[in-house]
């Protein structure tokens, strides 16, 4: 009541019990929970942002079976340094905003090592900022944005994944020679749909052909009957298509519903396996890049799909596909770096990743790859692949069309917008 | 006066049923005139036609052959929104205006009038209870005394309602199965067969 | 000329029409009555007076000014205040926070953002005032949800009241109240009588012949009769009535 | 001319499209106008709709004894039509469940109908992921109704127009059994008046439940016809839902012509749109909302209801 | 309607153990386990849902586009730093006028309808704000939102402080947050206030005694609005990024949410107890289980269909119960 009798006012109690029972009752919540990990001596504590919910929580899980793995194999091995590895996950729930909570409270609270995770762009960059405030390493497994390597590049953040631009180099020449030089695009309205096509629509007028218009579709689009009735209004001989998320599944099945997947050609800049893992092959339209393959015809690769299926029998994925592959090389990688270095000192960290090569043997793919130093993304080996249309085995979904070497595909725009914090910039954080 | 207040004109309506094989179900068949402002009053049992009656001449029904003219327009070549200026259909305690829309305002004639000149009150709830029956009748007698052609249809149960018809109304119109009986008095109404038939006990008792 | 006047108002709801032609004059300083049967388009008739619905058609007068179509807060502003038939309080609020909002003053201040209500002394004498004027003196820091019914209908008055206004319009006011209550009612309209000019709208016939000074009889949408109350009276189908009997 | 030949295709597309977001609409609607519930879980139902389809046409050998056998061995169509009458059927049970929990709200500001289904929603959407993975699935439709055929130059799916066809049909069901059986006439006259319900004798919380059960059960028969073109995932109910609100209030709340109606409206503004300015496709719906709700304070075809005040 | 304490005065007790806890929070925090970085963002949604409760608990109307709001703050103080100056009082005040002026535009809108039509205007104002925070990437940064907004020092004149820390930023957020309790209990007991309070009861009969029912419900909003903006601009501050996603629909939802969890319709602690509790809840669950969106929507629909008048409602009524067997003070919980 905003008003009351004068004489009549009321005794002081609710209020104050309510707030001292409130305390009282977060204090007995939080009591069981306390534990800090000591600094220096006891486990290395990896904190996992990947997404458990939202738009990427099937990739994220994927990824998060790759880092696992990879930490399993660690730990098995005695662990790094001495010391073994623990992780601890918390949901980034494909929402920017959330990623920098939690990035935050996995420093400040849990006191992780190393940041690990990542399919959303957003997400990747609203961590990787908080992890650079504090000099906490952080790798971007799975988010294929060339801004993550260009524009928002960290000092301690490094890229895995190959990004659209790698993936248009591969796929523009390419296409031009078997298909024809009469192109559209279809672009998702957002940054990562402009930057993938602004790639794409120069590699194809360098080579000789032309872009007859751009279809801008808007995030969150389910239905492209009208832009599809469009495209076979404007008969172009090659459809590049930028369109992500569940946007491109949508697509996906509509393209396939058409039978539209053939004629005209579709360049679909990537497709990430848990996307379509379980679907039936037309819905799997055109050509599109990866970073790797379960039946590569490489030594290792039977081992390492052994190994997946050995740790995870109950999973529906019976096979690894690349966002596991990202995830474990990067966990891989990030460990190996660690102990090479001899210290979990942050910077020292840093410049043994800056400088990592691994042969083409130990990541399973056809050529060396290589971390660059100025954009901290992995240069690796790019490979096209379409529908494996026909095939009896239901795991068996790709046909690995062509690979590229990791220089051939360089994304060269990155370096120019690439300016990385030094290392005085960068606090020195040793978990 | 020259022009009839209300010619109702070979008038008839049929309602039918079934798509193919039509059966008709009722028909009503009027055929009168009233020449000049009086108090009708309408007796009749209850589907007898009396409410498809009122209907057809406010124009919110149309016949199925034959024409309504009221103050010398057909009603149903008077715009939609107008027709009530020439007739007006009370419903129990409200004005009822609905109209099957078939054709364009401009291929309509405006109505002549600025007031209603015929009144049909459908069966207004008398209540001898709360008094309100007193300034009903005061009304109707108002409207004839202003030179409107009032109707007032009922199905008597009380003996009172057919003092009110007596005492109230001029002339008489009686419907049974669609076809209607006119009497100029309420005595000539009651001596007819059908009517004595109809209102039975309440005749003597009124 | 009369304080406020209805000229030729007509409304309809699609088919329905609600309104005819309805004339309607009220003299300052009387208690003017329109009755008519439930249904009768009494309650509409009262909402287009006081600006709830626009008029399809017509013109209401109140002193003179037209104000067909003004917003009910302009034509509250104007002067004229009205009760609900259905109750229409603020029922969270307390019985004199709900006459105290009325008040003009403390409307005038309703931007104020910082101070208090309650510290507005004479807003609040004025808000005792009414309260004692419809005699809720002593229930004035009740929850207005909690009061009894006859209180509620008596709170109506004194939130329609509270805003001086030059002509009171109440929506059948005894609606659910039983004998005693009315008659309570009755009185306090009595009282109210020699200091505001009043219309009230009610079925029953009863009520309003011992208060008003004039009646407008209300039926199909239509005035179908006016007159005092004694006029009215003398209608023959009237005596017979339980109205007839009962005076 | 050339403009006309190229704009019929996306009127027609438009016109097909709009048919789907009326049928998603129509549970949402019969529940908003008959119980004056916003079911934010709408969207949850219509996609575990789509998964208990999923589920029952990809029944396999040996599940269910020799009755699932029986079943396995029929032809595609024959599990696909078991699907869209078993599917809504389940779905419809959870929502009866749903239903219950919701007893507590009636009578109370709308607010709290409104904030129950939104944790009904998380609650459903996340028992889907843990029963079915976060993944991507896809719902099989018989071979009679899938593919594409060619019609003036240009390729049309046949799904979409089975589709749109179905949506036809059930929305002209649902409106014979709403004002042609003497179960809609109860139905309707609870939307208005549940005083006069109880007094014809009627449970009122047994005709709710069943209503609910219904609407629900609408949810999920939109969403199994739309699986196969939104795809299947625990999050598509999202896409689904608000649609639906915003053709329930461009339409007018309560009226079950003006949600057909709006739905068509939305569906030519978003097929148009897609093909002529296609960035602007998604917003094109909120700005009509928006232009139409300016203009008509309670929608196209709108009555007075209770969620207005 | 809201709670009975001291009602006329500036400051009450309430808020003074309020602000005590709040100001002591950054000795204990971390031994209870929580880290500072919670603290800030937990008092700025407070702020926000605050200001929320202004327009759903006080004034009835229910918005459920409001992360537009706070979104623009976001946004316009990114931009304000990133384009004009570097300064902490420029960045909010462009941050509370670009949300107020959104409000009001939207509101002008708003204002005439009710119920569900004003609920789904406000939806469809909400996505047309966050669509266009995607789309006009140019500015906005689209998806990946505005990076690298500097927080700037504290100046006030004759001092400087840094507030890159967590600590120092809580401590100057909490500042704000205590200037808008006791700004906003000043304003509920304000005849407007008042008239406000009426108006969620009753609209039409507050027109009827000469109110200007609009240009409230319009006011209102867009006071609500400023204080989603002044929230959205420290929350840009904390991120140090503004990114679209608190405009969607789900962020706008969760507001609603935390304001009836907590128990806003009853109470003006109601959004303070609510946004602490939610964002407890949340790592809490987060933390401990992958499918906590699974434990949070049955949490939800358990306080919903059990304590529909959220946390200060049932503490209320317990509170109530007692009293009833003391003195007997019959005074219902209202709504």
């Amino acid at each position: 009541m905003s008003i009351q009798q004068a004489g009549l006012s009321k005794k002081t109690g609710p209020m104050h019990r309510a707030i001292i029972g409130i305390a009282a009752a977060m204090l007995g919540a939080y009591v069981a929970q306390v534990s800090v990990a000591a600094a220096g001596t006891g486990p290395i504590v990896i904190g996992i942002t990947s997404d458990a919910s939202g738009q990427y929580a099937n990739s994220g899980a994927s990824d998060r079976r790759g880092m696992k793995m990879a930490i399993a194999e660690f730990n098995a091995k005695g662990g790094v340094l001495g010391r073994k590895i623990e992780f601890i996950h918390i949901d980034t729930e494909t929402t920017p905003a959330t990623g920098s909570r939690v990035a935050e409270r996995l420093i400040s609270r849990d006191k992780v090592s190393f940041m690990i995770g990542a399919v959303s762009s957003g997400v990747a960059n609203a961590i990787s900022q908080v992890a650079q405030k504090n000099g906490v390493i952080y790798l971007n497994t799975n988010s294929s944005s060339p801004t993550e390597s260009g524009k928002n590049c960290h000092r301690v953040k490094f890229v895995w994944d190959g990004n659209g631009a790698n993936f248009a180099q591969a796929a523009v020449s390419n296409a031009i020679d078997s298909y024809g030089t009469k192109w559209q695009l279809v672009t998702n309205d957002y940054v990562w749909g402009h930057n993938t096509a602004s790639a794409t629509k120069a590699l194809v007028e360098k080579a000789g052909g032309k872009i007859i218009g751009e279809i801008l579709v808007p995030q969150g689009t389910r239905d492209f009957s009208s832009i599809l009735l469009k495209i076979q209004q404007d008969k172009p001989q090659v459809v590049a298509a930028a369109v992500g998320g569940d946007d491109q599944k949508a697509l996906r099945q509509q393209v396939a519903q058409l039978g539209m997947g053939q004629n005209p050609a579709w360049i679909n800049n990537q497709q990430d396996w848990p996307d379509v893992y379980g679907l039936p092959t037309d819905n799997l339209f055109g050509v599109f890049g990866t970073t790797w393959y379960y039946k590569l015809d490489l030594p290792g690769v039977i081992d390492f799909v052994a190994r997946y299926q050995n740790m995870y029998p109950d999973t529906k994925m019976k096979v690894p596909g690349n966002v596991f592959y990202n995830g474990y090389m990067a966990t891989h990688s990030l460990l190996s770096a660690i102990e090479a270095a001899g210290t979990t000192n942050n910077h020292a960290v840093i410049k043994q990743l800056e400088q990592l090569k691994v042969s083409a043997a130990d990541r399973m793919q056809h050529h060396d790859a290589f971390m660059n130093p100025k954009t901290h993304q992995m240069q690796q080996t790019v490979y096209l692949a379409t529908a494996n249309v026909g095939s009896s085995d239901k795991d068996d979904m790709f046909k690995i069309v062509s690979n590229s070497a990791p220089m051939k595909v360089a994304d060269a725009k990155a370096e120019a917008t690439c300016n990385l914090e030094s290392f005085a910039d960068t606090p020195v954080y040793e978990p | 006066m020259s022009v009839p207040f209300l010619e109702v004109d070979n008038l008839r309506k049929e309602y039918s049923r079934g798509l193919i094989n039509k059966r008709i179900t009722f028909s009503l068949e009027a055929n009168f005139s009233i020449e000049e402002p009086a108090i009708v009053g309408m007796m009749g049992p209850n589907g007898s036609g009396k409410t498809t009656l009122f209907e057809l001449i406010t124009g919110s029904n149309l016949p199925s052959s034959g024409r309504v003219m009221v103050m010398g327009q057909n009603i149903h070549d008077v715009r939609y929104d107008e027709r009530d200026r020439l007739a007006i259909h009370y419903h129990q305690s409200y004005q009822v205006r609905s109209f099957h829309r078939t054709r364009p305002k401009f291929m309509m004639q405006p109505a002549d009038c600025e007031y209603p000149m015929v009144h049909l009150f459908d069966e207004p709830q008398f209540n001898t209870q709360d008094g309100y029956i007193g300034f009903m009748l005061d009304f109707f007698r108002k409207l004839r005394g202003e030179g409107r052609l009032v109707f007032v249809c009922l199905h008597p149960n009380e003996p009172f309602h057919l003092n009110i018809m007596r005492e109230v109304c001029e002339r008489y119109i009686f419907v049974r199965d669609g076809s209607l009986t006119l009497a100029d008095d309420f005595d000539k109404l009651v001596e007819l067969e059908p009517v004595r038939d109809y209102l039975g006990r309440l005749v003597d008792v009124a | 000329m009369a304080l406020f006047e209805a000229q030729h108002l007509h409304k309809r709801f699609g088919d329905r029409v609600v309104l005819e032609e309805i004339n309607l004059s009220f003299e300052a300083g009387q208690l003017s009555g329109i009755m008519g049967p439930n249904g009768a388009g009494k309650t509409t008739c009262f909402n287009v007076l006081t600006g709830r619905y626009k008029p399809d058609r017509g013109k209401v007068l109140f002193d003179g000014q037209d104000i067909t179509g003004m917003t009910p807060r302009a034509i509250a502003r104007k002067g004229i205040s009205r009760s609900f038939q259905i109750m229409n309080l603020f029922d969270d609020f307390s019985v004199i926070e709900n006459v105290l909002i009325a008040v003009p003053q403390v409307r005038d201040r309703g931007f104020n953002m910082t101070r208090r209500v309650a510290a507005d002394v004479a807003a609040m004498d004025k808000a005792a005032v009414v309260l004692e004027q419809v005699g809720l003196q002593d229930k004035a820091y009740e929850n207005a949800g909690s009061l009894p019914y006859g209180d509620r209908r008596a709170l109506e008055i004194g939130v329609a009241l509270a805003t001086e206004p030059r002509l009171l319009f109440l929506d059948e006011p005894t609606s659910g109240l039983g004998i005693d209550a009315t008659a309570r009612l009755s009185e306090l309209i009595l009282e109210l009588k020699h200091a505001y000019t009043i219309v009230i709208i009610e079925h029953d016939m009863k009520f309003l012949f011992g208060l008003a000074d004039n009646i407008a009889v209300i039926h199909w949408g239509q005035v179908i009769t006016r007159g005092t109350p004694d006029e009215l009276r003398a209608n023959k189908w009237v005596q017979s009535s339980n109205l007839g009997k009962l005076a | 001319m050339d403009f006309l030949i190229n704009l019929t295709p996306h009127l027609v597309n438009g016109i097909a499209l709009g048919l789907l977001f009326a049928l998603i609409a129509l549970g949402f609607m019969l529940i908003v106008g008959v119980m004056e519930v916003i079911n934010l879980a709408h969207g949850s139902l219509f996609a575990l709709g789509g998964y208990f389809a999923m589920m029952i046409i990809g029944v396999e050998p040996g599940w269910f004894g020799p009755l699932g056998d029986w079943y396995v061995g029929l032809p595609a169509g024959a599990r696909y039509s078991f699907a869209l009458v078993l599917g809504p059927i389940a779905v419809g049970l959870v929502g009866m469940l749903l239903e219950l929990c919701l007893r507590g709200t009636y009578g109370k500001d709308p607010l709290f109908g409104l904030l129950l289904t939104f944790g009904a929603a998380m609650v459903i959407e996340e028992l889907i992921r843990i029963g079915w993975g976060s993944g991507e699935q896809f719902l099989q439709t018989p071979p009679a109704i899938s593919g594409a055929f060619i019609w003036n130059g240009l390729i049309w799916s046949t799904y979409r127009f089975f589709a749109a066809g179905f949506s036809v049909a059930a929305i002209i069901l649902v409106w014979l059994f709403l004002e042609r059986t003497p179960y809609g006439a109860i139905i309707k006259a609870g939307a208005h008046d549940s005083e006069m319900v109880r007094a014809l004798g009627i449970n009122l919380s047994q005709l709710r439940l069943y209503v609910f059960a219904f609407g629900v059960a609408l949810a999920a028969l939109a969403g199994i016809i739309m699986a196969p073109i939104w795809g299947l995932r625990p999050h598509v109910g999202v896409d689904a839902v608000i649609p639906a609100f915003l053709i329930i209030v461009l339409g007018g709340v309560g009226s079950f012509v003006g949600a057909v109606i709006a739905g068509v409206l939305v569906g030519l503004t978003v097929g148009i749109t897609g093909a002529y300015a296609s960035e602007w496709s998604l917003m094109s719906m909120y700005l009509l909302l928006i232009v139409v709700i300016t203009f008509r304070a309670r929608g196209l075809f709108g009555k007075k209801s209770m969620l207005e005040n | 309607m809201n709670n009975n304490t001291g009602f006329g005065a500036w400051i009450t007790r309430p808020m003074l153990i309020t602000f005590a806890i709040l100001v002591s929070l950054p000795f204990w925090i971390d031994s209870v386990g929580l880290y500072q970085y919670l603290g800030v963002e937990i008092v700025i949604w407070m702020v926000y849902a605050l200001g929320f409760n202004l327009l759903l608990g006080y004034t009835g109307l229910p918005s459920f586009g409001h992360g537009a709001y706070f979104g623009i703050g976001a946004y316009a103080f990114g931009l304000s730093q990133l384009h004009i100056t570097e300064s902490i009082w420029l960045g909010l005040i462009c941050a509370i006028l670009f949300a107020a002026l959104g409000g009001a535009i939207v509101a002008a809108f708003l204002s005439h309808r009710r119920g569900i039509y004003y609920a789904l205007l406000t939806i469809a104002f909400g996505q047309v704000f966050w669509f266009l925070s995607i789309k006009w990437h140019t500015v906005t940064g689209g998806e990946d939102g505005l990076l690298n907004i500097p927080r700037p020092d504290l100046n006030i004149g004759f001092a400087s402080f840094s507030l890159s820390s967590n600590e120092a930023l809580y401590y100057f957020v909490l500042a704000l947050f205590v200037v808008v309790v006791i700004g906003l209990w000043r304003l509920v007991h304000s005849p407007y206030g008042t008239v406000i309070k009426a108006i969620k009861q009753n609209e039409m009969r507050t027109g009827f005694i000469g109110y200007n029912v609009w240009l409230y419900k319009w006011s209102v909003f867009t006071l609500s609005t400023a204080l989603a903006g002044l929230a959205g601009g420290m929350f840009a501050m904390a991120q140090e990024s503004a990114y679209p996603d608190v405009m969607s629909l789900h962020a706008s939802g969760f507001i609603v949410m935390m304001v009836l969890i907590g128990g806003g319709m009853v109470s003006f602690w109601g959004p303070v107890i609510g946004a602490a509790v939610y964002f407890l809840a949340r790592d809490l669950l987060g933390s401990a289980t992958e499918t906590w969106l699974l434990w949070y929507g049955l949490m939800f629909m358990a306080m919903v269909m059990f304590k529909p008048e959220g946390i200060a409602g049932a503490w209320q009524g317990f509170i109530k119960r007692g009293d009833a067997s003391t003195d007997g003070d019959k005074k219902p919980v209202t709504r």
